[in-house]
């Protein structure tokens, strides 16, 4: 007999905030098999576009996830706004800009928190929901939802944000930084939080690309892919700094969300320079003919939402390819040999989001 | 000559009583073909010889040291010759299967025999070839009950041992009848006061137990039998050259009385003892000779349990612990002493990794063993006390756990600790049995720990003490990891398994509970023992003696009545309905058989297993560095040595 | 006052009721302390007791009925190992007892067929083996100072322990993270959830059982302090600002570190009883500085 | 008032929900709205569970995680439902692979809307299920007493 | 090496004042557009439907016999659409949130509004 | 703002292996397969990209037409073919890990080969 346990490990378990399972096949603690099955999260929403107008599907959209929430509701938007070739106006661009940065701040401000956490580190988990929730609370006052903002439409966006407010930012992202630095000094300095991440599930570059890393989970293997760069919405007239570190483990991809809050936060100093004042939208007539893919970055990395449209008020498909699913082989790769301690962190640490994955 | 005041029965009588008759009852064995004929003959005289050990208390335990002049220079011819066809026997098995160092050793120790008779044993005269004091009466009592306990449960043991394995060879009347040798020789090495005899007695226990390993006659056997041969051999060898040095310094003989040599002071027996406790080292199976304990675990768990906790390597503790006063203050002591210390950590690290549950009583033995040595090595008198503590409770603790291992293989078919899962619900009484042997190892208020605590104390005030408790204290914890473990194993619950325990025979039953009862009880008693056979004895030799503060005997007598009432609560519990809840398996459900639904649609059985942590505790790893430290140590011991000897 | 041969009755006695009550409140106000480092308000202080007696209120699902006989078995010998303490019994014979206990809830952990559990008591014996050399060393070093392994003899020495025995106070401290289950060392269960092994030792036990346990813990707590009390005897003052300082730190290591595996809390324990520990006593031993109470 | 409305441990469950809900109970723990206050704490365990706190709607695949986690549970225990999938499936009531709330799998004693449910709200839902709590517990009582058992006091 | 990293943030958090609102002893967070609840204003609905076309959720019910206008708000995902859209301005989003329920209810609300001489046309909602 | 246009290839079943190749060794990445049911046929897309650039390419096959699994040059092709597998019913012949339809378990059995829903609108609460 074999010196084995086998460890059903989830769907419900306290560092997994989202069920998932993994039959963990361990040798003292060491992993030496992981297989993980996924599914519990699977509600089908794809096919209502068979009965939601295109317009009323941005809300469905929008609740395929309560964390990256708005960018998957702008990304349908501008994906039918390609689909119709809509010209939306600049400053709802922008807008959907400052937005899409703050989600990303609320994203990974979460995920630190829900990663120190998975390593034993709760005080940090609680310090980084602190921060977080200044970001929730600038979402609030802006768009009137904490976490499902609701504000994208197609051609545009619901709610501006006035200049008055806009004027208060610079000081309120410095507020943020002050705080974010403190806090990711811990993640990034601390020896005990370095023993925890270092060289534990690695992935070289190499694999990362050709196993379809995206996001973060790439970038910390050095494969610098961020869409943000391809130029979609105002992002071209930004200039977006790609993070990315070389060693490919947690530590890098902890790094990497750690630099990414400045990145953001600088992003929108930009936004917030370059909004012109303007519409927030147009009117949108006819319906969608045609299909695009279309692509924008996430918290987690890169989105696909493809969109396929018969010239009904219904569109014919609508299939959302979330980071998290492509990032799944990459986990499975990491997840070979680490210690069962470790299996938290590696699976925290491509931040999947199962409730995007499986849709 | 001696007469024990005015009773009946002579002591000398007992003492030649059981060395001859366990020999007279291995001859009736060898040539009794028939089980319930061998049945009855083991289990009377294992009540006969167990009789005659306790008589030999009753007579013997308030004397002073008693020694006797028996036989002459015929037995000494008789033995030599003995010895000489053994050495024919030896060498005629290792020419057969080729194994060169053993033939090499037994042809020198064959030479060095016959060197001996011819020009050195010529004027020699030992005046008193017999003696008995308090310490052989203890060793008496091991071999005297546990031993023949163990003989008892042998026999149902063979039988199934060879309805399962129908391809040994079953040769079950030589396999008794060598127990029984093995006992009297045991006896006469506890008895002989004359170093000769010990050495006689030392040399047919290396023979019997390396026959009893070879039992199977598999390949792994014999091999394995020839490992410890050869390693026995390699002390007899010392032993034979102490015998030698002993000779040449004294012509006349005078020094071979064991006694004499004992009291006449360190400077002439420093080097014998080194040179014996050498012997006892590779009969006692310390660290660079442990292999060949661990090897001999192929053997039938009866031989396991009589070789590795109540005779062979007791013998080799046995003889260091009679040369403690000598070794005492000494750096050749103090090397002897880090071997065992070195072993005790060491082994006990070692059995974490092992899953294979002799092989764990193995390395326990290997690490206890270790510790009684490290008693011995540094040799105050509070730590002499302290050895013969250890040698009693491992003596009962060990030989249960070997037998209930025993019982537990023929049941299950396994002696992996991994397939006892679940035990107390299958075997529930060896279960609870197993429970008390093993807390008997390494739980308060049991044995074992009395005597880690005791050595504590002692070594605090012994010189390098703290070398000492440094190694007592990580290799203590170790055990606690692995006895728990396999403790946690066993009482680990599922549900749907069968009852396997009704199969188990009668007499096994009986020799089983009577070894549990003495693992309590001996606890229970130890102050009696200790008041009527240590003290006396150390008090004897040191002309001080140890013992533990009063306050604390009565505080552990309360913690054992405390351990034992507390299973009562039990009873308390069960009434009531009571639905039994499902374990905890993270949301996924485990239905009766212990299957989940697991990924890839596949249906998983919830698997568990201890932890084994070899990268830490890797058998292979620590062997070699307890190798070669203690052979390193032991090389230090043996310059200082021959610096004395120049 | 009251008469010398009842003393250590008397003083176990006390330990019995007042160790709960003193154990819930320094757990409330742990957790209190803990609370104001995250920056949050936190439970009132009595909340330890209010938690207590809800799981009294509670169902006691089992896994096997055994389970209740470890668990109770765990209480009653923690409180055997606090009791011989306070009483002035033998140092070496609180410790075997103290582990006796805690073997009792291992096997009660095994009991369940949880994997959760299982790994956690797996653990909890690495936590055991990690944390038990040096806490021997400090019975010892006491010894080498005192001359004694009687706490009550330790406890009216007049010799100031602490400046003979630094190493191993600080030794003595880093275990105390392991036995209190506080960050980095809270591998087997841990006062928070969140954690691969779920609730690890406790996983499988609910209701009065879980707060037997916690009850135990209290009593540990208490016992474990009362240790911290031993380097500082010879003064109660400096005693008890010791002890509120050890627990102070306790709490803020416990606030700004991640767990550690399991690998590198055996090792740096067991370094530390090598270094720390064994060389102060070492010192000790070999400087002849060794002084008579 | 029973020591059980001043200390009610939570478990959370997520069935199928979006994560709105999840963080927001998430952050009811944290230093912002600091349940803790209140001597919630979230165990992890349904063992040790006093309050279940689900999110999202049931479908094939976690139903039956879902059951065990409320199986598990030891009495007297509450339900709350968050967030609006929670009580009918929400805006995915009508996705083939949602089966509704998660009444239908379990007794759900507490609803708390919203999409995503307020960390307020939680809270509100939570003092809620406290008063449903203490009703269980004398149910309980009186049931044992009837049954002639200590059921929930086994010392 | 770095241990102690968070050691000053937690001292200086230990020392100030702690982050928490003492709901619900304190008031809730909230902001003059957080989405609340749905709040119908009877006397102006016309009844046109298109809060029940809009909505995404279908939460509402509109029936023009019994004069009522039902919202189940626990089906409701407050996203302000029917606000938007709905032409006689009869609805709003008011900031506070739904409370628990032990019971999944319906809020039913009647239409008082009276057909006006002049027929009113429907309009596209402004943004 | 219009961004560029996104090159979509149609070709047959049997040159998929083929052209994945050349993709694969021109170092493109695999950014995901998915599918599509258009009328009784089902488009299936694989979508490549290489520095921002999407290449897809297509092949539209009936129900009952097996597809070769291409994880043997994109290992991480696995999880959208077992996920077509399972939401689809289309059958991949030669996966790396075949999670056998319990990737996504659905009541109903493969439910986007079944026809689009006929719309009604506003249910009763
Ligand atoms: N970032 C993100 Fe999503 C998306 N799309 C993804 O996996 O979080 Ni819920
Ligand atoms: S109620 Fe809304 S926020 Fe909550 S899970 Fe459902 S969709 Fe997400
Ligand atoms: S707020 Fe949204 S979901 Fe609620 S009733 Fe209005 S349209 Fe429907
Ligand atoms: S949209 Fe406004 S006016 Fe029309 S039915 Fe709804 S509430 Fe009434």
């Amino acid at each position: 007999m074999t010196k084995q346990i086998i460890v059903p490990f989830g769907p419900q378990h306290p560092v997994l905030p989202e069920p998932i399972h993994i039959d963990l096949v361990l040798e003292d603690e060491r992993v030496v098999d992981a297989i993980p099955s996924i599914g519990y999260i699977h509600r089908g929403f794809e096919k209502l576009v068979e009965k939601r107008e295109f317009t009323e599907y941005v809300y469905i959209a929008e609740r395929t996830c309560g964390i990256c929430s708005f960018i998957h509701g702008a990304t349908y938007c501008q994906g039918i706004e390609q689909i119709m070739n809509i010209d939306v106006p600049e400053r709802a661009q922008y807008l959907r800009v400052i937005w899409s940065e703050f989600s990303r701040l609320h994203s990974h401000l979460l995920w630190l928190g829900l990663f120190a956490d998975a390593f034993g580190f709760e005080n940090l988990f609680m310090g980084a929901w602190k921060t977080r929730e200044k970001v929730l609370d600038f979402m609030e006052e802006t768009t009137g939802g904490r976490v499902i903002q609701g504000t994208s439409k197609v051609g545009g966006v619901r709610r501006d944000i006035s200049s008055e407010r806009l004027d208060r930012m610079t000081k309120d992202l410095d507020d943020l930084d002050r705080e974010m630095k403190e806090l990711t000094d811990v993640f990034l300095h601390d020896d005990s939080v370095r023993h925890r991440l270092r060289n534990v599930g690695t992935i070289s570059r190499n694999d990362a690309y050709h196993l379809g890393a995206v996001g973060p989970t790439a970038r910390g293997s050095g494969v610098a892919i961020d869409l943000r760069k391809s130029g979609y919405g105002a992002y071209d007239r930004l200039n977006v700094q790609v993070v990315t570190d070389s060693c490919g483990d947690c530590y890098s991809r902890c790094a990497v969300r750690a630099k990414e809050l400045f990145t953001s936060t600088d992003l929108i100093r930009q936004a917030v320079k370059k909004i012109p004042e303007g519409p927030i939208d147009v009117k949108v007539t006819g319906a969608p003919d045609g299909e695009y893919f279309m692509r924008a970055e996430q918290p987690r990395g890169e989105l696909v939402h493809y969109l396929k449209g018969n010239g009904s008020k219904f569109l014919v498909r609508s299939r959302i390819r979330t980071p998290t699913l492509t990032n799944i082989p990459p986990l499975i790769k990491m997840l070979q040999g680490c210690e069962l301690a470790d299996v938290p962190v590696i699976v925290l640490s491509i931040d999947p989001c199962i409730s995007c994955t499986e849709r | 000559m001696i007469f024990s005041g005015g009773s009946l029965v002579h002591i000398l009588d007992l003492l030649g009583y059981l060395i001859l008759f366990p020999l007279i009852a291995a001859i009736f064995l060898l040539f009794e073909r028939r089980d319930s004929s061998r049945s009855l003959i083991v289990q009377l005289s294992a009540v006969a010889i167990g009789i005659v050990s306790l008589l030999l208390l009753v007579l013997g335990y308030n004397r002073d040291t008693l020694l006797y002049a028996v036989g002459s220079e015929q037995v000494g011819q008789v033995m030599f010759f003995i010895e000489l066809l053994m050495v024919a026997f030896i060498l005629y098995l290792a020419v057969k299967h080729r194994k060169t160092l053993a033939a090499v050793l037994v042809l020198l120790q064959a030479g060095l025999l016959v060197w001996f008779e011819t020009s050195l044993s010529h004027g020699l005269h030992v005046a008193n070839n017999l003696f008995v004091d308090q310490f052989s009466i203890i060793m008496a009592l091991i071999i005297g009950i546990i031993g023949t306990l163990i003989c008892v449960y042998a026999v149902g043991y063979m039988e199934t041992y060879h309805t399962r394995h129908p391809e040994v060879r079953d040769r079950r009347n030589i396999f008794f009848a060598i127990l029984f040798l093995f006992l009297a020789a045991m006896f006469g090495l506890v008895f002989s006061n004359n170093l000769l005899w010990v050495f006689f007695f030392w040399e047919i226990t290396t023979l019997c137990s390396f026959l009893l390993i070879g039992y199977s006659e598999t390949e792994e056997a014999t091999n394995n039998s020839f490992l410890a041969l050869v390693m026995n051999l390699l002390g007899g060898l010392a032993f034979l050259a102490a015998l030698i040095w002993l000779v040449l310094s004294d012509p006349s003989g005078r020094l071979l009385d064991l006694n004499y040599l004992l009291t006449t002071g360190k400077a002439l027996a420093l080097v014998p003892a080194v040179l014996i406790c050498f012997a006892g080292i590779t009969k006692a199976a310390l660290m660079p000779f442990s292999s060949w304990l661990v090897g001999a675990m192929v053997a039938p768990t009866p031989v396991s349990a009589l070789l590795h906790s109540s005779t062979m390597v007791k013998a080799g503790v046995y003889i260091i612990v009679k040369f403690a006063p000598v070794l005492s203050g000494t750096t050749e002591g103090l090397m002897i002493a880090l071997v065992g210390g070195m072993t005790f950590a060491l082994a006990s690290f070692m059995a974490i990794s092992q899953n294979n549950a002799k092989k764990v009583l193995a390395y326990s033995t290997i690490a206890n063993l270790g510790l009684i040595v490290a008693c011995a090595g540094v040799g105050t008198y509070n730590l002499m006390w302290v050895a013969i503590l250890l040698i009693i409770f491992h003596a009962i603790a060990k030989s249960l756990l070997f037998l209930c291992v025993g019982t537990v293989e023929n049941r299950i078919g396994s002696r992996n600790i991994e397939d006892m899962g679940g035990l107390i619900v299958r075997m529930p009484r060896i279960a609870i049995m197993m429970f008390i042997g093993m807390a008997g190892m390494f739980l308060a208020p049991f044995g074992m720990v009395i005597s880690k605590w005791a050595a504590i104390e002692a070594f605090i005030q012994a010189p390098f003490g703290l070398i000492f408790i440094a190694i007592l204290a990580f290799g203590g914890s170790a055990t606690v990891f692995f006895w728990s473990k396999w403790m946690g194993k066993i009482i680990s619950v599922m549900r749907e398994q069968e009852v396997l325990e009704d199969t188990v025979k009668k007499e096994k039953w009986v020799v089983l509970w009577i070894l549990t009862g003495l693992v309590v009880v001996v606890c229970l008693i130890f102050p009696v023992i200790s008041w009527v056979l240590i003290e006396p004895f150390v008090l004897n030799i040191y002309g001080q003696t140890a013992g533990l503060a009063q306050a604390n005997l009565t505080i552990m007598i309360m913690m054992l009545c405390l351990l034992m009432i507390m299973p009562l609560s039990m009873l308390f519990y069960r009434k009531g309905p009571h639905v039994p809840a499902t374990p905890y398996m993270g949301g996924r459900p485990m239905d009766g058989n212990m299957h989940f639904a697991g990924s890839l649609g596949n249906s998983r059985e919830v698997v568990l297993s201890n932890y084994y942590l070899e990268k830490m505790f890797g058998e292979e790893r620590l062997f070699m560095i307890g190798t070669s430290m203690c052979w390193g140590l032991l090389l230090i011991a043996g310059i200082m040595l021959v610096g004395v000897m120049l | 006052m009251i008469p010398a041969e009842f003393q250590p009755i008397v003083y176990a006695l006390v330990y019995i009721l007042v160790a709960p009550l003193l154990g819930g409140l320094i757990a409330g106000i742990d957790r209190k302390v803990t609370a104001r480092m995250q920056g949050r308000v936190g439970p009132p202080i009595l909340q330890p007791f209010y938690d207590v007696g809800k799981l009294f209120e509670k169902e006691n699902p089992v896994v096997t009925v055994t389970q209740n006989f470890y668990v109770l078995s765990y209480l009653v010998f923690m409180v055997v190992a606090g009791a011989l303490f306070f009483s002035g019994g033998d140092m070496l014979l609180v410790i075997f007892a103290f582990t006796l206990s805690h073997i009792f809830i291992v096997l009660g952990a095994y009991a369940s067929y949880s994997p959760y559990s299982h790994v956690g008591a797996e653990r909890e014996l690495l936590q055991i083996i990690a944390y038990e050399p040096m806490i021997i060393m400090t019975a010892v070093g006491m010894y080498m100072v005192t001359k004694s392994f009687f706490v009550s003899t330790i406890v009216s020495s007049a010799v100031p322990i602490i400046l003979y025995l630094p190493g191993v106070f600080i030794g003595y401290l880093i275990v105390l993270t392991i036995k209190l289950r506080k960050s980095p060392f809270d591998l087997s269960t841990s006062h928070h959830a969140h954690q691969e092994i779920v609730k690890g030792v406790t996983t499988d036990f609910a209701g009065p059982n879980l707060g037997k346990i916690e009850i135990a813990h209290w009593y540990e707590y208490v016992f474990l302090l009362g240790v911290i009390w031993l380097f500082f005897a010879w003064n109660p003052l400096v005693a008890v600002a010791a002890i509120v300082v050890a627990y102070f730190l306790e709490i803020l290591i416990d606030n700004t570190f991640s767990r550690v595996k399991w690998q590198l809390m055996l090792r740096s324990a067991w370094i530390i009883a090598g270094t720390l520990g064994l060389v102060n006593l070492g010192v000790l031993y070999y400087l002849g500085m060794v002084v008579m109470p | 008032m029973t020591y059980l409305a001043k200390s009610p441990w939570i478990v959370h469950y997520n069935a199928s929900s979006c994560n709105g809900c999840d963080i927001e109970i998430l952050a009811a723990l944290t230093p912002v709205f600091d349940v803790e206050r209140f001597g919630i704490i979230n165990t992890g365990n349904p063992k040790h569970a006093d309050i279940l706190l689900c999110t999202g709607s049931v479908n094939e695949q976690n139903k039956v995680p879902l059951k065990n986690v409320y199986d598990q549970m030891p009495e007297p225990k509450v339900v709350i439902a968050i967030g609006i999938c929670a009580a009918t499936g929400g805006i995915f009531r009508e996705c083939y692979n949602v089966q509704g709330g998660i009444d239908k799998v379990i007794p759900v004693d507490v609803f708390v809307p919203g999409c995503a449910a307020r960390p307020e709200s939680i809270i509100d839902g939570v003092v809620t299920a406290l008063g449903i709590l203490e009703k269980k517990r004398a149910a309980m009582l009186q049931k044992g007493s009837a049954e002639g058992t200590k059921a929930g006091e086994t010392v | 090496m770095v241990y102690f990293e968070m050691v000053k943030t937690a001292l200086k958090t230990v020392l100030s004042k702690p982050a928490t609102i003492l709901y619900p002893v304190q008031a809730a967070k909230k902001t003059p557009i957080s989405r609340g609840h749905v709040v119908q204003d009877g006397s102006k609905c016309i009844s046109c439907s298109i809060c029940v076309k809009k909505c995404p959720a279908q939460a509402i019910v509109l029936d023009k016999e019994a004069k009522t206008w039902q919202i189940n708000r626990f089906r409701c995902v407050v996203c302000n659409s029917c606000v938007d859209t709905c032409p006689a301005k009869c609805l709003s989003m008011d900031t506070q949130y739904t409370a628990p329920a032990t019971v999944k209810g319906i809020e039913t609300f009647t239409i008082t509004y009276v057909k006006p001489a002049k027929p009113e046309k429907k309009e596209e909602p402004k943004t | 703002m219009t961004m560029d246009k996104q090159t979509i290839t149609a070709i047959e079943v049997g040159k998929l292996i083929g052209s994945v190749e050349r993709f694969r060794n021109e170092g493109y990445r695999l950014v995901q397969i998915g599918c599509t049911k258009v009328g009784d046929l089902y488009e299936i897309n694989y979508c490549f990209d290489k520095d921002y650039h999407l290449d897809v390419v297509r092949i539209a096959i009936p129900a009952e037409t097996e597809v070769p699994s291409i994880s043997g040059m994109y290992w991480n092709a696995f999880i959208y073919e077992n996920e077509m597998h399972d939401l689809f019913g289309i059958q991949v012949r030669g996966m790396n890990i075949d999670f056998k339809g319990t990737l996504i378990r659905t009541a109903e059995k493969f439910p986007f080969s079944k026809p689009p829903v006929t719309v009604t609108k506003g249910g009763k609460p």
